[in-house]
């Protein structure tokens, strides 16, 4: 390799990590091997040191720089991802460019996976060597500064969506709220109570959704969706589509005559969870925000039933003009916001999967979402708590725990919620019927600040408690005596019985899944989903709010299930994370970028569709390719394509890249044979 | 059953689930068991069991193994595969069961030795005709385990070769002399395994 | 179409009529079955528990005659839900277990024998009818529908459990069969135990449990309205035919509800004479139900046409759809 | 290394969101696998030439993993697509140099996929160990010209 | 003072590059006019003995065409090396193997096999050349052939490289002209290793066919195809043309004419493995997702050693098929 390396001078730093390290990778003799052996290739100094993180680590390295004139650092230490920003800064202090520094992963990647002391220092070895040979051919960057736009784009109106709003627009700052239902809310506005203080969920809701609705900075997108997000932090670009009301939202009062009107009942697959009813146009709930309702055309007689049927709503419409327009088109809106936090929630598991519970097949067997509907002073029975007669108050309840989840045959997750959900209802069915209740659950899961206090309490309360996966439940009997009308089948684990517990109605505690678009929405916002669909936060324990992508933040059970206090701390802290990049007004990205060498482009145009970014373009006049470097991600592919070799890409070069794969090779490469 | 581990038990703690594990094939999973009792819900035999396909998982970890191949458990698994599809672990219960059935005849453990009888019976027949003869079967299983039955069944046996669906005599399969080349390797693999 | 055609024993010998069933309406259906040659008993359930690697080896004979008979066919068919299993299963472990393929190969070279795994797709009769041959053909080939017969649709366990290849819509309630008598003009019975288990060979070595599996299935179809269960399993309809009566000498009951293989109402429903399908060696009579047989199709539910729930009519059920 | 076991050398070729914090999940949770493989991160698998894959190969290494992010799931959306069809135009070229395919794997983990990368690790170095080491021999330089002459 | 020594010789290589010398017409006469020829076979009858008994470095320039197959070519090369100032890699042979390169992906005796016994070729004794053979005035012999083909850099030290298969005439009078300015005293020698007689782009950059962002969805070879348009890029109507990767200064010579790019002006500047170039970028742009879709667009290409690796195979980061390379030789 041609080389242009030879006045370097690098240092190289080995780090024990206490035992971490030490106690599998011979320290010393990777030093060693790095202050002799890579003499030649412009190692000056070579030094290991219980803790290179420590204040004491880095100013080995600083001093270093200053007294013995390093142009180059290498530290083989942790994994990059979580210390390069610490060593890059240690450079930097002692004038060093921050990019002439290189980091080796000698723990993850050496002493936590392998066992064997030499044959893991021989690796420890061969990974130093190929970070040398690479920092050799790292070249001096500098980081890239962007402005940041102060409007931010919260999507998902949930408890979530709303703190983090809020949040943002008491700061001063606007926000655009978009959300897909005709109101804000989201699940939260479904339940009755929420545990573990049994306060009502309206009542700790509604202030909320009405302080939103109602500041002068926030804009709410309600029956919206974001369809397309340009750009990228500072600067994104976003294309929400407004789906058609039919009600002009500026005009109507929110009376609700038209709805009074409508002759159209159907039923409420929606905030009803299917139990209840609503018109052709309605509002959700009461409560809504706004309160403006939607008129669904699916069910509509002015479109179900041709052209010019029915009206009401239109004929009994007092405002002036006439709120109805029954030839309402979709519109697109274009927003330019700097930051976005994703706060889209969850979806409930689809309980009929489950074929041997026989949901949708026994009339009796219902959802946890069916019986929080039930159980809401506001929902279709008014609070009762009744079979699916309408009528009847049951007097024997089973409540099934973990539906859907923790099982490889449906989601492989604890949805988090459900024991505390269960052991509520199981409070409510209690409180609201006096019938006896079983829960049966696998492990109870109550570990928050007064969750297990409250499961004592419903202990306490006669509720009785079964360890065991319920295996089925049946409406025929096994024999001549036994009586139903329903049975749960379950092995009482604790006992060791096989049990048949005969109810008259069984609750199914259904789990938090991913939105079941979540794929796409992630793909539309430049973020990753777990294979499961939950969208991937940064760090999974020092970042749980950004995403790999700068400036898209999650919150809430668009990240993974989680309880109302742990949706609303994480909306404010994506808030947090939000208002403090407003505050910096600009913002340093790494600057790994691909550019173009002019000279060497011929205008092939391989390269052009390439970029998912759109950083790419072709310059017709001078028929090169240039690349923007601010819409650029630095994800390289464009460079790996380029035919003729002249796209580079800063930071990961071919001659860094090909170095280090030499260096690694270090104890297998052989003494070329003379031709 | 002890309640006590019995001292064998104790130094043999975790070797028995590895065994079982060991000669379940493919990717059975039986150390991924959480306990939850889906399978012991699930059995129609459940109640008849000693104990619970989920109580022994249990006891096979604790290494009891004497009180694993002594139980009825296995043997009044009738293959329906319920515990297996429903299992949230996705262990191959069933084939657990066919497991430890093999185990308990070789450590001949198991107390009532009727339902392995049956086996035993059944799998002459196989090694001697190449295919099952239920006339044989069920006389020579029921005179030697249970004698005093064979007459109640014998109304049954009697309609069966009154509809012509039993037949007197065995039919023998013609490359008896492979098969039985073949099984024999198998069991000289299996015992060398 | 064209498939490889596994007997196994009890098709020989108490499911004659399964078998004799079968081959009449093969024609009808375009089905070309070829019998493997000189195959060997499956194990059933017994072999597996007595020797892993022998009752792997046995079912692996078969196999490998069968793929060296595979030439213009890689599908295996077998009527039995225990043969049908066996096959699959080992099958499916050689092709999962590296080293029990070569173990299994080892073995069968013993007797100059070998079989590649997953080199032949496995699938029961029932599978064939309903998935390959399909409703529409088989609906095509109805002469005398089947009229006003209400038939229990019993899939038992082991074709749809632990079901290796995702070959059906639900290993709890599946609706295949259903389907399949819909298309022959019968109507199928909704019920709820329709993969439940007969007791296999429980009612050999443990009576009491066999007899309550047994009334439960009868009572529950019989409690569902139906004049028959149709099976597709010898040992399913040995044990609720045969031992029907034992079982109702047992509780002192008096069930009378005849089971009869998928095969053999098909082959009424294209016309066949009833003794050329195996019916009348049932120890259960069929003839009076299917005595009930009309000519014209009954004067359809269709009138219950849906309407609209209404609040009156109780609290909405989930959607089916 | 002992030379009665062959402990092939395999150069890794992570991405920087999905495959290598796949690798340091595997590191922090601890789970072993062998210590064949010597990782080298780029940002993304789109990033990854040809040319890197043949230079180890040529350089000494008996194999080379190249590591993404699921398809579906790339942090720049697509570009491990890319990766894909380069590593299968890469195949059929390499099979022409006769090259086993099992030499160059393609895998995918998610960061959240430490096990299922240690295990990828594993399978690869089993395969690569039954095909035995590559050995591909060493580009010749020129010789100095007092070296001794062919005759013709 | 006596002209300078120029010499040319043709190791493993068709001829071509000899014609092309001659295809610079009367600009031959100024190279005679300041140089002395004191060796080139194909057009004077000197012997290698003559050559040997030159002093060392006695020679100011050779172009050396060929790659290194036999003996012969090798012990040329060293002979050559020896006794020039200036050693030329001169065409796509010398410089990076060539067609005769292709050879590389077989090991000998299948190229033996293919030569001596296909039915194309007329030998019913199945008679194979042999390194030596008794004749009545005595023993012939015949360079043997080596393992695999090697470039001149890869035998001995090069100075400078001249690309292209042949190199196109107007740029062999290029560096003529630089040689006698050099001669002349008018000019500096290029810097050591310089590639000369080539642009530093790649071959689109000449093509003058328009061209627009590539999704491949098809390859095929031209005779599949239907008639192609004549202005625009060849590789967006499914024809496999290497101009991308290929350097520039032929002016695109074949796209011009409507047959595609095949590579033999080589690699772009700074790049160490033009099949790999090559592949990279076809594989990038090729439109589906799927590994079975993928697997029918690159099935247009039945032969991609030989399409990416046409030219560069003996001087690509691999160099020939492992099997050829493990021959002893």
């Amino acid at each position: 390799m041609a080389d242009n390396t030879q006045q370097e001078r690098v240092g190289v730093y080995v780090c024990h990590c206490g035992s971490n390290i030490a106690g599998v990778v011979d320290v010393q003799s990777v030093a060693r091997f790095a202050a002799e052996d890579l003499k030649g290739r412009g190692v000056v100094v070579a030094r290991d040191y219980t803790f290179m993180c420590s204040v004491t680590g880095q100013e080995l390295i600083e001093q270093d720089i200053r007294e013995q004139g390093l142009t180059r650092v290498v530290v083989a230490a942790c994994s990059p991802h979580l210390h390069e920003g610490t060593f890059r800064g240690a450079c930097g202090r002692a004038g060093l460019n921050p990019y002439l520094a290189e980091m080796a992963s000698i723990r993850e990647h050496v002493a936590w996976v392998h066992t064997d002391k030499a044959v893991a220092t021989a690796k420890a070895k061969a990974i130093v060597n190929g970070a040398v040979e690479r920092v050799l051919r790292n070249e001096p960057l500098e980081a890239i500064r962007v402005p940041i736009e102060a409007g931010t784009l919260v999507v998902g109106g949930g408890i979530a969506g709303l703190q983090t709003a809020l949040e943002i627009a008491e700061a001063g700052y606007p926000v655009h709220l978009v959300e897909r239902e005709p109101s804000i809310g989201g699940h939260m506005a479904q339940f009755d109570k929420t545990f573990p203080t049994l306060d009502c969920a309206a009542c700790i809701l509604t202030p909320k959704m009405a302080a939103a609705g109602s500041h002068p900075h926030i804009q709410l997108h309600t029956w919206s969706e974001v369809e397309k997000v340009e750009g990228y932090v500072g600067n994104y670009t976003v294309t929400v589509k407004k789906k058609p009301r039919y009600v002009l939202e500026d005009v109507c009062t929110g009376c609700g005559i038209c709805i009074e009107k409508c002759p159209v009942l159907v039923v409420d697959e929606a905030h009803d969870a299917g139990i209840g009813y609503r018109k052709a146009i309605y509002t959700p709930f009461a409560q809504a925000v706004p309160n403006i309702p939607v008129l669904d055309p699916d069910t509509c007689t002015y479109y179900v039933g041709g052209k010019g049927g029915c009206r009401a709503c239109e004929k009994f419409c007092p405002t002036e003009p006439n709120s109805i327009v029954f030839d309402q088109q979709e519109e697109r809106i274009t927003l330019r916001v700097g930051n976005i936090v994703l706060a889209t929630g969850w979806d409930l598991f689809d309980a009929r999967r489950i074929h041997q519970y026989g949901y949708g097949r026994l009339a009796n067997v219902f959802t946890n979402l069916e019986l929080e509907r039930m159980c809401n002073a506001a929902g279709p029975t008014g609070g009762k708590v009744v079979l699916r007669d309408g009528q009847t108050a049951p007097a024997r309840v089973g409540i099934v725990h973990c539906v859907g989840s923790r099982d490889r045959n449906y989601n492989n997750w604890c949805s988090s919620i459900c024991c505390m959900q269960s052991v509520k209802l199981a409070h409510l069915v209690k409180e609201r019927t006096g019938a006896e209740v079983f829960n049966f659950y696998i492990d109870m899961r109550t570990p928050a600040k007064d969750y297990d206090e409250f499961y004592q309490r419903v202990l306490d309360e006669g509720v009785h408690f079964i360890r065991g996966k319920v295996a089925e439940v049946s409406d025929v009997p096994r024999g001549p005596d036994e009586q139903g009308p329903l049975f749960v089948q379950v092995e009482d684990t604790l006992a060791g019985l096989q049990r048949r517990i005969p109810v008259d109605m069984v609750v199914l505690s259904a789990g938090l899944e991913p939105r079941r678009d979540s794929k796409a929405v992630g793909k539309t916002f430049g973020i990753a989903c777990s294979t499961n669909g939950w969208f991937i936060e940064k760090h999974a324990k020092l970042d749980p709010i950004a995403t790999m992508t700068e400036g898209v933040f999650v919150a809430g059970c668009a990240q993974g299930p989680k309880d109302i206090p742990a949706s609303v701390a994480q909306g404010a802290a994506a808030a947090a994370r939000v208002l403090s990049y407003i505050r910096q007004g600009e913002l340093a990205l790494e600057p790994v970028r691909a550019s173009v060498n002019e000279a060497q482009c011929s205008g092939c145009r391989l390269c052009n569709g390439l970029c998912p970014f759109n950083a790419i373009s072709f310059i017709e006049e001078r028929r090169v390719t240039e690349i923007n470097a601010a819409l650029c991600q630095g994800c390289g592919t464009c460079v790996a394509a380029c035919p003729a070799g002249a796209i580079s890409g800063s930071g990961f070069s071919n001659e860094q890249l090909l170095a280090q794969i030499e260096g690694l090779l270090l104890d297998v490469a052989r003494v070329p044979e003379p031709a | 059953m002890s309640t006590v581990s019995t001292p064998d038990a104790q130094q043999d703690r975790g070797g028995f689930l590895a065994r079982v594990m060991a000669a379940t094939p493919g990717d059975n999973r039986l150390n991924m068991c959480i306990q939850c009792g889906s399978c012991g819900g699930s059995c129609p035999s459940g109640p008849e069991m000693e104990h619970t396909p989920r109580r022994l998982f249990a006891l096979i970890r604790a290494g009891e193994s004497e009180t694993v191949l002594r139980s009825n458990t296995p043997w009044f698994c009738v293959s329906c595969y319920y515990c297996t599809v429903r299992c949230p672990q996705n262990i191959h219960i069933t084939d657990v069961m066919y497991t430890l059935k093999s185990m308990a005849i070789r450590a001949g453990l198991y107390r009532d030795p009727s339902p392995a009888g049956f086996s035993e019976t059944f799998v002459d027949y196989v090694e001697k005709y190449g295919r099952s003869f239920e006339l044989g079967l069920a006389t020579r299983f029921n005179l030697r385990h249970h004698p005093l039955s064979l007459a109640g069944m014998a109304p049954l046996g009697l309609g069966m070769l009154k509809r012509g669906r039993m037949e007197l005599t065995p039919h023998r399969i013609d490359g008896m002399d492979q098969l039985g080349a073949i099984l024999d390797k198998a069991k000289e693999l299996e015992a060398a395994a | 179409m064209k498939a490889l055609f596994y007997p196994g024993c009890a098709m020989q010998r108490n499911a004659r009529a399964y078998l004799d069933s079968l081959l009449a309406i093969r024609a009808d259906i375009d089905l070309e079955l070829e019998e493997v040659a000189d195959w060997n008993c499956c194990g059933a359930t017994e072999y597996m528990s007595v020797h892993r690697v022998p009752a792997h080896a046995l079912i692996g004979r078969n196999l490998a005659l069968a793929q060296r008979q595979a030439a213009d066919t890689k599908l295996l068919t077998a009527g039995c839900s225990a043969c049908y299993l066996n096959l699959a299963k080992t099958d499916t472990q050689m092709r999962e277990d590296r080293k029990l393929e070569v173990t299994v190969n080892e073995a069968l070279a013993a007797g100059d024998l070998h079989y590649d795994a997953g080199s032949l797709q496995v699938r029961h009769l029932l599978d064939v009818v309903c998935h390959d041959i399909g409703y529409a053909a088989v609906k095509e080939k109805v002469v005398k529908p089947l009229y006003g017969l209400k038939v229990a649709a019993y899939y038992g366990c082991q074709v749809v459990r632990p079901d290796y290849d995702d070959r059906w819509d639900s290993h709890e309630h599946p609706t295949a069969m259903d389907r399949l008598l819909a298309a022959l003009g019968a109507e199928p019975v909704d019920w709820a135990l329709k993969t439940q288990c007969c007791g296999g060979h429980m009612t050999v070595i443990g009576p009491d449990v066999a007899y309550g599996l047994i009334r439960r299935l009868v009572h529950g179809a019989a409690e569902a309205g139906a004049d028959l269960v149709a099976t597709l399993c010898p040992m399913c309809q040995l044990n609720l035919d045969a031992y029907q009566v034992e079982m109702n000498r047992h509780f002192h009951a008096d069930y009378h509800l005849p089971v009869l293989y998928f095969t053999q109402l098909m082959g009424l429903a294209f016309g066949h004479k009833p003794a050329d399908l195996g019916i009348g060696k049932e120890f259960v009579d069929a003839a009076p139900a299917l005595a009930k047989i009309q000519v014209e199709a009954p004067p359809e539910a269709k009138a219950k046409r849906k309407r609209r729930h209404r609040p009156e009519d109780g609290l909405p059920m989930p959607r089916m759809e | 290394m002992s030379e009665s076991a062959f402990e092939p050398v395999i150069i890794g070729f992570t991405c920087n969101w999905c495959s290598y914090r796949a690798a340091d999940l595997a590191g922090t949770s601890r789970i072993k696998y062998p210590p064949n493989v010597r990782l080298i991160r780029v940002m993304c698998s789109g990033r990854i030439d040809p040319t890197f894959v043949l230079k180890a190969l040529a350089d000494g290494a008996d194999g080379v993993m190249i590591a993404g992010c699921h398809p579906g799931e790339c942090h720049y959306l697509e570009q491990n697509y890319k990766a894909l069809r380069r590593h299968r135009l890469l195949q059929r070229t390499l099979a022409q140099f006769g090259i086993e395919p099992e030499r160059v794997r393609l895998t995918w983990a998610s960061a959240a996929e430490g096990a299922r990368f240690a295990e990828e690790v594993g399978a690869m170095v089993d395969e690569v160990k039954k095909l035995g080491p590559l050995n591909w021999p060493t580009r010749p330089v020129p010789q100095s010209e007092a070296a001794a002459e062919v005759a013709p | 003072m006596s002209k300078p020594r120029f010499a040319m010789y043709w190791a493993a290589a068709c001829g071509g590059c000899e014609i092309a010398v001659l295809n610079i017409d009367e600009k031959v006469l100024e190279l005679d006019a300041h140089f002395d020829v004191a060796f080139w076979p194909a057009a004077m009858d000197v012997k290698y003995k003559d050559v040997e008994a030159m002093e060392d470095q006695s020679i100011l320039v050779t172009l050396f065409n060929g790659s290194i197959r036999t003996d012969e070519n090798e012990h040329l090369a060293r002979l050559l090396r020896r006794k020039s100032k200036l050693l030329v890699a001169f065409g796509s042979c010398a410089n990076e193997g060539c067609i005769p390169g292709l050879a590389n992906l077989s090991p000998r005796e299948q190229i033996f096999e293919r030569a001596y016994t296909s039915p194309s070729t007329e030998n019913p004794d199945r008679i194979r050349p042999q390194p030596a053979c008794q004749v009545a005035e005595g023993t012939l012999t015949l360079p043997p052939l080596q393992p695999v083909v090697r470039t001149l850099d890869q035998v001995v030290e090069v100075d400078y490289h001249v690309p292209g298969c042949p190199p196109e005439s107007h740029q062999i009078a290029a560096v003529l002209d630089v040689l006698i300015a050099v001669v002349k005293g008018e000019a500096q020698l290029p810097p050591k290793g310089a590639v000369l007689g080539a642009g530093n782009s790649t071959v689109c950059d000449e093509c003058p066919r328009k061209r627009d962002v590539k999704r491949i969805d098809k390859l095929a070879r031209i005779q599949e195809l239907p008639p192609l348009a004549t202005d625009v890029c060849l590789l967006e109507q499914g024809l496999m043309c290497a101009g991308p990767a290929t350097r520039s200064g032929c002016n695109s010579r074949c796209p011009n004419v409507g047959a595609p790019c095949i590579g033999c002006y080589g690699a772009a500047p700074d790049v160490l493995d033009q099949g790999a170039r090559l592949m990279t970028a076809i594989a990038s742009v090729v439109e589906a997702q799927e590994p079975e879709d993928i697997d029918r667009v690159l099935d247009g290409l039945p032969d991609p050693a030989g399409t990416f690796y046409r030219f560069g195979l003996a001087h690509s980061l691999l160099r020939a098929n492992r099997a050829a390379l493990a021959e002893k030789p």
